[in-house]
């Protein structure tokens, strides 16, 4: 589903540049789950931004459902794969009405009012159609999450590229989030990109994972080494350790 | 179109109605608890009261002159006292409540959208074009303002007109810099991010997602300069480029009653006092309206 | 308080824009040339303002010229006063060809004639010819005046930069032979004379003459009641009131013989109707605009001499009659009335008539829009001829009847091709050919009793005619004093000298 | 790090220069298409059309504009700003007299209006809505409402005519204007370096009031500029934990929260210098005071364009320099601009 | 030197905080005591945790009201102390760590220059004496350049070593209490250990008693003799092993954390209406 090959960001000019990310390579095959864990400022949201779209600094291949994108995507190219960000105070526009936030990728890309796929959004990240005369203020962070989850999925990507979709929310919210990505992943067969910094979010949640530094991969874990808690390279066995405390 | 569907519309409007009120209430609900506020929007409402229906209320006609009359003190009859042409000044003073609205909202409606878009355009746009709107907007910031406004009257001519295009040209820079700063943090927001990343066009985008954030603080800010705006139309009359007699501006008034100040106080004072309560309005209503808008600044 | 050596006089130092004597014309600059520079003759109030010697003791009138003897003088340079000095000064003037020009140009002198006019026979005798036929008195009047000045020739021509006679340098210095010798102006500051110690009529009573810029009149007023200015002469009509009777200063009520106007286009439609005009002149409270606004400035007259000088006729009966002007406009087929603009410089107490106009006006139907500008907007709009209405003022550069008239009655072509935007009746467009000959008659008439006659027939057809250029009040220069200052006593065209200004001590 | 600097400044010096060009160019075209004429005013009302042409060809006013654009760069690189039609003098040597009494003044009045502003507007946020808070924005918008000009003839009224605590208008009482030799242009420098403490003495009772009335306009602004920078500094932990060190709340203030609002507040400073240095026409009108602003505004009634061109060209750089030198305080004064790699 | 009354540090008897404008209470009724020990507060967010923390450094805004039965540490009443006294008991005698360095260190001091601020306050040194202790203290939290990083400023350090930085900066006096609230939760995994590991140290040292506030509760519970859940401003629950929770709201907590090693294929929620039923049963 994505494939990455020798992916390099770069930020800055002449004796500015800095190397964010450094020719990473990596697949992820359709209805996978990836993780990808790392300290602060490792690169792990510049990845996924640059999968995303967002960022045009990067170099290398990166394709999307067998298909090479470029730098500018077409609408097609920008379908495939959405985004779901950290901080669900920042993500939603403060003054749209839920359902304004709902329909607008739809208005965006031309295909329609897209009011009428409001209720059903809603409905789908199990949120009450009350909510969508709501203003973002009115709600609580994980039920804004919830509504960043469904305007990811209005486009029904295939893809969703999740930023530390939890990391600014209580555990118990938090378990609520991941159950419906879970339970989202299960009824439609998406593949998820997961970037934390919590080991264990990334544990319960993915089928694999890898473990960021300075730009690079220095791990590999699949579900039954995240579950024992074996590594195979000292800054991970780091991680881990400290994880579990 | 089905029954059943009409109904859910009519709902709908039901509860657009009843949100719309909703949130009015909540506005009104914290403007109460903000009396100073309050007391602005109350002066700001009897001003407008008091420019519709001035042929009602104005005792006297505001450019009849009775000579015999001239400079009078404040009396019953003259609550005001009278000017240096024997017309009431109170009169004058209702009346000219209208002038002054129209001019602040002429230099507003000019500015405001002006300096908005300048500023939410380089701020979005970034690079070359931010570096050229906003040399330009440092160019005429640092054109000195009165000149310029002077320069102005001089080449269309005295008049309230002038003066209104003249006070503009120089107002909208800050609002464009404001609104620049603004875009900048909206810019690189993530529900901006991740508007453009279903698609929505770099238009759509300044309009709909950055420039309605940007509102608050420039009408924030333009409320603020309505004060401002009443003293450089008091400038400009200073130097007998603003309204023409016998126009009841108070800006005129102030200034053409400066040259009976110590024997005729009121002459000056009286008009003095009409802009000082207007502005001290604009500026509380600017608070309130801070607070009521711009949750991000706002004073608690 | 000021010394008892000084001057301080509050003034508006705005107008002053050079001290070259053969340009400035501005009252302001001439208060300081007056005192900066000696003229063959002179005239005061004091005296009556008869001519009287200066730097001529004495001089000789014959059929077609004037023979003026100098006395012993010297330029503050050192530099004796010779008649080359006259000579050049008046070549000089027509040769500057500006505004200052103006009235000796209407005596007939020119550029091209100047020099073949004027000659020195030796260095202590200056001969003027009479160019076309003017009365030696016209002339002497002329030779009072402050372009008449004379400069120091041998200084200047030091100066001369690419044919420019000097005026450049001229305009920021000063090469008279005067009481007083310029030390320092800066503009919209101060002008400060110094006395000339070599003076030939004895030291100057004053050290130090201070003209300070006070735009303001209500700040002036504070400060001439503080005594730290000893004369306040651009007060506002309400200021001077103030200090009409107040104890410790006194009003000096100085009649320039000028006017404040109304000039109509008569090139407009409506305007050109002398009904129409008639009908403006009789719908304006002349009496309560000057009670209330006018005040000391001025004083109601619609007759283009001064009421008091000799030969001036009575006023006719105008003034504030809607009844019979609102009459006059049905009957000029202006029932309704109509619109006009009026263009008025932005300046005390000028403003105040166009808004008491206005409303007058109103009365009687005609709505009038009023335009305040800079001087320079107005002056331009004037001679451009593009204007309904506007207000100007007028003085009279000699104190006669045929004096005040000149910017009245005199109209020779009102082509708009003549161009005659110098001419204050042309711009108006008011096409008087019988009562410019008239005045053209007048001024070459010596003979004092047919003058006389002339001089009526003029100011009745000139009111006949319902005037384009509608005299409203008499113009005086109020200047109030602290009565500290003796001595001092307003001219009409601000050459008032203070060399001989005593003080007393301040209380 | 210094080279980069060095750079950046380059960069800021040509954006300077450019804008400066801009400047004089809209400017000039403003002027030169302006209806004023400035040959009306020398050669007076009354003088023929002929005497009119003469005139305008000796200011090169005749040719076309792009000609005398090109002439007055021309003599501008040669450091010529023309001569002032107003006073015949050339116009540098005007800026030169005109120029320092409005620095003088605005910079006074500046001084006063950051000493009384900027602790008012703290203490309006330290002590927020209580009385203090009330009084110190009613103040303040006090003087942002009321015309100077207003106040200035109050003020005399009050302080020069009623109490005699101040000197009236002008710069020093009129028998000493002159002794002092105008070096630097700014009285009260000029008469310190004479030793004339007369002088002094006088310059200062004649500047304090328009300073002060002038500062009282400014005030407003900068009293609730730094109400709301403090009061955003008030809400960071870093007081918080200053406050949990156990310092005292001055201690806060001026330790901890000036250096903190120092950058934006001087920001806001230079555009109230900036601003002040434009010359205030009406009070400088008021108070007799012979400075940029009634300079500038007498040349422009007049038409008089070489004056006004040049005036603004000083007062557009001086704006920019300003602007530019609050900037480099930001690089200097925050460690997390100064080092900006 | 006095030995120190160890059983009690600080009491807190019936804590009552209200915002103004706002009936609900922030702190609701919570009593505690405190010895030389390690107690953690646990809970989830706008439970009172860091409003708990402040009142008792009075550190809260004038809009807040406390009340209390009892609030003493040391044996003074910090209910009727002074504004004064608080100030030289604060950073003195009780210290507070704060979450995130970024924030809540001065930006444009330098590193010296504020922890050399404590030494002054407190210690009534002068200029050069206190750059020296804090120079001492720095090296203490095991800063390894300290020269250099005393000159240096907060955005020019990271996250770790801000912290031993705020750390160094309020432990400089050896304080009696000290509150740490949230101090790494803003810092990366891989350095949280050490920061914990250093806090530890030197409260032991010093004898002092130490309040750790946090909303992680597994990692609370490692490195806490005694936990408090807090739940809507109100204590729940007293414990000294997770094991033992009794409350519902702790167990949900507990429930909700992902554990690897106990693998779910969905999380427990926490089912609100029930533990609100709860509270008001007991
Ligand atoms: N637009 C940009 N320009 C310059 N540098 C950038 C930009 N975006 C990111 N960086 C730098 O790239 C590095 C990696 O950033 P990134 O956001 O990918 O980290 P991260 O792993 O997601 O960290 P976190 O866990 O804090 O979100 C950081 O050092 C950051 O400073
Ligand atoms: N200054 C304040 N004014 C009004 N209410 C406040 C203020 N500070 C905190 N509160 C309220 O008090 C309650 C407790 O807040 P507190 O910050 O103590 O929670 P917390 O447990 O520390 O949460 P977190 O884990 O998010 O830090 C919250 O409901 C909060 O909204
Ligand atoms: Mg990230
Ligand atoms: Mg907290
Ligand atoms: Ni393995």
């Amino acid at each position: 589903m994505i494939e990455v090959e020798n992916l390099e960001v770069a930020f800055g000019k002449g004796g500015n540049l800095k190397q964010v990310v450094k020719a990473v390579s990596f697949s992820v095959a359709r209805g996978e789950s990836l993780g990808i864990v790392g300290e602060s400022g490792c690169g792990k949201s510049t990845v996924l931004r640059s999968l995303a779209g967002l960022d045009r600094h990067w170099t290398g291949r990166i394709s999307l459902n067998r298909q090479s994108v470029d730098k500018n995507r077409t609408i097609e190219q920008l379908l495939l794969a959405q985004m779901v960000f950290q901080d669900p105070y920042g993500s939603i526009h403060p003054r749209h009405r839920i359902e304004r936030v709902l329909a607008e990728p739809v208005r965006a890309m031309k295909k329609g009012g897209g009011w009428d796929r409001v209720p059903k959004a809603l409905e789908r990240v199990g949120l009450p159609a009350g909510f969508a005369e709501r203003f973002p203020h009115e709600l609580s962070g994980g039920q804004r999450q919830r509504v960043a989850i469904a305007r990811a999925l209005v486009l029904e990507p295939q893809i969703l590229l999740l930023d530390e979709p939890t990391s600014a929310l209580d555990v118990s919210v938090q378990a609520e989030v991941l159950n419906l990505l879970s339970d989202l992943r299960e009824q439609q067969g998406l593949t998820y990109v997961l970037v934390s910094h919590d080991l264990s979010v990334i544990a319960h949640m993915c089928d694999r994972a890898l473990v960021m530094k300075d730009g690079v991969f220095v791990d590999e874990l699949d579900r039954a080494d995240l579950q024992a808690g074996r590594t195979h390279a000292e800054y991970s066995a780091v991680l881990f350790q400290s994880s579990f405390l | 179109m089905t029954e059943a569907k009409m109904i859910v519309q009519h709902n709908a409007l039901h509860q657009g109605a009843g949100r719309f009120y909703r949130s009015l209430q909540k506005s009104i609900d914290k403007l109460t608890r903000e009396p100073l506020g309050m007391l602005g929007f109350a002066v700001l409402a009897l001003l407008i009261l008091v420019a519709i229906f001035a042929p009602w209320i104005a005792p006297y006609s505001p450019i009849t002159q009775n000579l015999p009359q001239a400079l009078q003190p404040p009396s019953w009859t003259h609550l005001a006292g009278t000017d240096e042409f024997g017309r009431d000044i109170l009169s004058r003073l209702i009346y000219g409540a209208r002038i002054t609205i129209q001019t602040v909202l002429s230099v507003t409606v000019i500015v405001g959208p002006v300096g908005l878009i300048i500023g939410v355009v380089a701020g979005f746009a970034g690079g070359r074009t931010d570096a050229i709107l906003m040399r330009a907007t440092d160019i005429v910031l640092s054109f000195p303002s009165l000149i310029l406004a002077l320069a102005f009257a001089a080449a269309l001519g005295a008049g309230l007109g002038t003066a209104i295009i003249a006070i503009s040209l120089t107002g909208w820079p800050p609002i464009a810099r404001l609104a620049r700063a603004e875009a900048l943090i909206v810019r690189n927001t993530d529900y901006v991010a991740a508007a453009r990343l279903y698609g929505a066009s770099p238009l759509r985008l300044l309009f709909l997602y950055i420039a309605p954030m940007c509102i608050p603080s420039v009408v924030v800010r333009l409320t603020m300069n309505m004060a401002g705006i009443i003293l450089t139309a008091a400038a400009l009359g200073f130097l007998g480029l603003g309204a023409q007699p016998p126009s009841p501006e108070w800006g005129a008034m102030i200034s053409s009653g400066r040259k009976f100040m110590i024997d005729n106080w009121w002459v000056a004072v009286m008009p003095g006092i009409a802009i000082l309560l207007t502005s001290l309005a604009f500026n509380l209503v600017g608070d309130a309206l801070r607070d009521l808008l711009d949750p991000r600044h706002a004073r608690s | 308080a000021t010394p008892n050596d000084q001057l301080v006089i509050g003034t508006s130092l705005v107008q002053v824009l050079s001290l070259d004597p053969q340009q400035g014309v501005d009252a302001k600059t001439i208060e300081i040339l007056t005192n900066t520079y000696d003229r063959l003759v002179y005239t005061d109030n004091q005296n009556g303002n008869v001519i009287a010697p200066q730097l001529a003791e004495k001089w000789d009138v014959t059929e077609d010229s004037i023979t003026f003897h100098l006395r012993e003088a010297k330029f503050a340079s050192g530099n004796p006063v010779t008649a080359k000095d006259v000579v050049f000064s008046l070549v000089r003037l027509m040769k500057l060809d500006q505004a200052s020009a103006a009235n000796f140009k209407t005596a007939g002198y020119s550029a091209a004639n100047i020099e073949s006019m004027v000659s020195a026979p030796d260095d202590r005798t200056f001969r003027i010819q009479f160019p076309k036929t003017v009365t030696p008195d016209a002339l002497l009047y002329r030779m009072s005046m402050g372009v008449a000045s004379v400069v120091d020739s041998v200084e200047v021509q030091k100066h001369v930069n690419n044919g420019d006679y000097g005026n450049e340098w001229l305009r920021t210095n000063t090469a008279g032979s005067g009481p007083f010798t310029l030390r320092r102006w800066t503009p919209n500051d101060l002008v400060m004379l110094e006395a000339n110690k070599d003076y030939w009529q004895g030291v100057p009573t004053l050290r130090r003459v201070i003209m300070r810029h006070v735009p303001e009149s209500q700040a002036a007023r504070l400060m001439l009641e503080r005594g730290d200015i000893d004369i306040a002469n651009a007060l506002s009509a309400s200021d001077i009131g103030y200090f009409q009777n107040k104890d410790g200063f006194v009003i000096d009520r100085v009649q320039t013989g000028g006017f404040y106007v109304l000039s109509m286009n008569a090139g407009r439609k409506e305007l050109a109707d002398p009904l129409v005009r008639k009908a403006i002149a009789n719908s304006i409270d002349y009496a309560g605009i000057e009670k209330t606004i006018v005040g000391a400035y001025g004083r109601a007259r619609n007759v283009p001499v001064p009421v008091d000088w000799a030969g001036a006729i009575k006023n006719p009966d105008w003034g504030f009659h809607p009844e019979e002007a609102k009459k006059m406009l049905a009957e000029a087929g202006y029932p309704n009335g109509f619109d006009l603009t009026l263009k008025v410089v932005s300046q005390a107490p000028r403003v105040d008539m166009a808004t008491a106009i206005q409303a007058n006006l109103a009365e009687v139907g005609i709505r009038v829009t009023i335009q305040q500008g800079n001087g320079a907007d107005i002056v331009a709009a004037h001679r451009a001829r593009d204007f309904d209405l506007l207000i100007p003022q007028t003085s009279a550069y000699m104190p006669t009847a045929l004096g005040a008239l000149d910017n009245f009655a005199y109209n020779p072509d009102n082509s708009a091709e003549a161009k005659n935007a110098g001419n204050f009746v042309w711009r108006s467009a008011w096409d008087i050919p019988e009562i410019s000959k008239l005045r053209d008659e007048a001024n070459a008439e010596r003979d004092a009793t047919r003058r006389q006659a002339l001089v009526t027939e003029i100011q009745e057809k000139f009111i006949a005619a319902g005037p384009a250029v509608l005299p409203m009040f008499e113009r005086f220069e109020p200047i109030a004093l602290n009565k500290r200052v003796i001595g001092y006593s307003g001219h009409p065209m601000g050459m008032t000298r203070v060399n001989k200004i005593t003080k007393s001590d301040a209380q | 790090m210094q080279e980069f600097n060095l750079k950046e400044l380059g960069k800021r010096a040509i954006q300077l220069l450019v804008s400066l060009f801009v400047l004089l160019t809209v400017t000039f075209v403003i002027g030169r298409v302006l209806p004023a004429d400035p040959v009306g005013a020398i050669v007076g009302e009354l003088a023929d059309p002929a005497a009119f042409e003469a005139m305008r060809q000796r200011l090169g006013l005749d040719l076309p504009l792009y000609q005398q654009f090109f002439l007055y760069i021309k003599a501008l690189l040669h450091g010529d700003l023309g001569t002032a039609i107003l006073t015949g003098n050339p116009v540098m040597q005007d800026l030169s007299t005109a120029f320092p009494a409005t620095l003088e003044l605005a910079t006074l009045a500046v001084i006063i209006s950051t000493v009384v502003g900027v602790p008012l507007g703290m203490a309006a946020a330290i002590f927020r809505d209580t009385l203090i808070d009330r009084i110190a924005r009613v103040l303040s918008l006090v003087g942002h409402s009321i015309p100077v000009f207003w106040f200035g003839i109050v003020g005399l009224v009050i302080f020069y005519a009623g109490l005699s605590w101040v000197g009236g208008p002008g710069r020093v009482d009129t028998y000493l204007e002159g002794l002092v030799e105008p070096k630097t242009g700014l009285l009260l420098i000029d008469s310190l370096l004479a030793g004339d403490t007369e002088v002094f003495w006088s310059a200062v009772n004649h500047i304090i009031l328009p300073a002060c009335i002038l500062a009282y306009s400014a005030m407003a602004y900068i009293t609730r500029m730094t109400r709301s920078f403090t009061l955003e500094q008030l809400n960071q932990d870093y007081v918080v934990a200053a406050r949990a060190k156990g310092a005292s709340s001055s201690r806060i203030v001026i330790g901890h929260i000036l250096p903190n609002i120092a950058v934006q507040l001087i920001t806001v400073l230079a555009i109230s210098y900036g601003s002040l240095l434009e010359g205030a026409v009406v009070t400088e009108i008021v108070f007799s005071w012979p400075g940029i602003g009634q300079y500038m505004t007498n040349a422009l009634m007049i038409g008089d364009m070489n004056a006004v061109v040049a005036g603004t060209l000083v007062i557009g750089l001086i704006f920019m320099v300003l602007n530019f030198l609050a900037d480099l305080a930001y690089v200097l004064l925050d460690p997390r601009t100064r080092e900006a790699s | 030197m006095p030995v120190p009354d160890s059983t009690s540090i600080l009491t807190v008897r019936n804590l009552n905080v209200n915002f103004a404008r706002s009936t609900l209470k922030a702190v609701d009724g919570v009593s505690f005591t405190l010895g030389a020990e390690r107690l953690g507060i646990v809970g989830e967010s706008g439970s009172g945790k860091s409003t708990l923390g402040r009142a008792i450094m009075k550190l809260l805004p004038n809009s807040a009201k406390i009340e209390a039965e009892a609030l003493e540490f040391a044996g003074t009443s910090l209910g009727e102390a002074s504004e004064k006294q608080m100030r030289k008991l604060r950073g003195n005698e009780m210290a507070l760590i704060m979450q995130d360095p970024r924030y809540s260190l001065n930006p444009v001091l330098s590193i010296g220059n504020q922890v050399a601020e404590a030494a002054k306050l407190h210690l009534g040194l002068g200029k050069a004496a206190a750059y020296k202790a804090a120079a001492g203290m720095l090296e203490r939290v095991r800063i390894a350049d300290v020269e250099r990083t005393m000159r240096l400023y907060p955005h020019q350090i990271s996250g770790g070593m801000g912290q031993r930085v705020m750390i160094a900066m309020m432990l400089l006096a050896k304080p009696r209490l000290v509150i740490a609230d949230e101090p790494t939760s803003a810092l990366d995994v891989s350095v949280r250990g050490d920061v914990l590991k250093l806090l530890d140290e030197l409260v032991t040292e010093n004898n002092s008693g130490l309040i750790l506030i946090s909303h992680d509760i597994r990692m609370v519970a490692a490195f806490c003799q005694r936990i408090l859940v807090m739940y809507k401003g109100r204590v729940v629950e007293n414990l000294v092993r997770l094991e033992d929770a009794q409350h519902p709201y702790t167990r949900g907590l507990v429930a909700a954390m992902p554990n690897p090693r106990h693998p779910v294929r969905r999380l427990q929620v926490l089912d609100r209406p029930s533990i609100d039923a709860a509270e008001v049963r007991s």
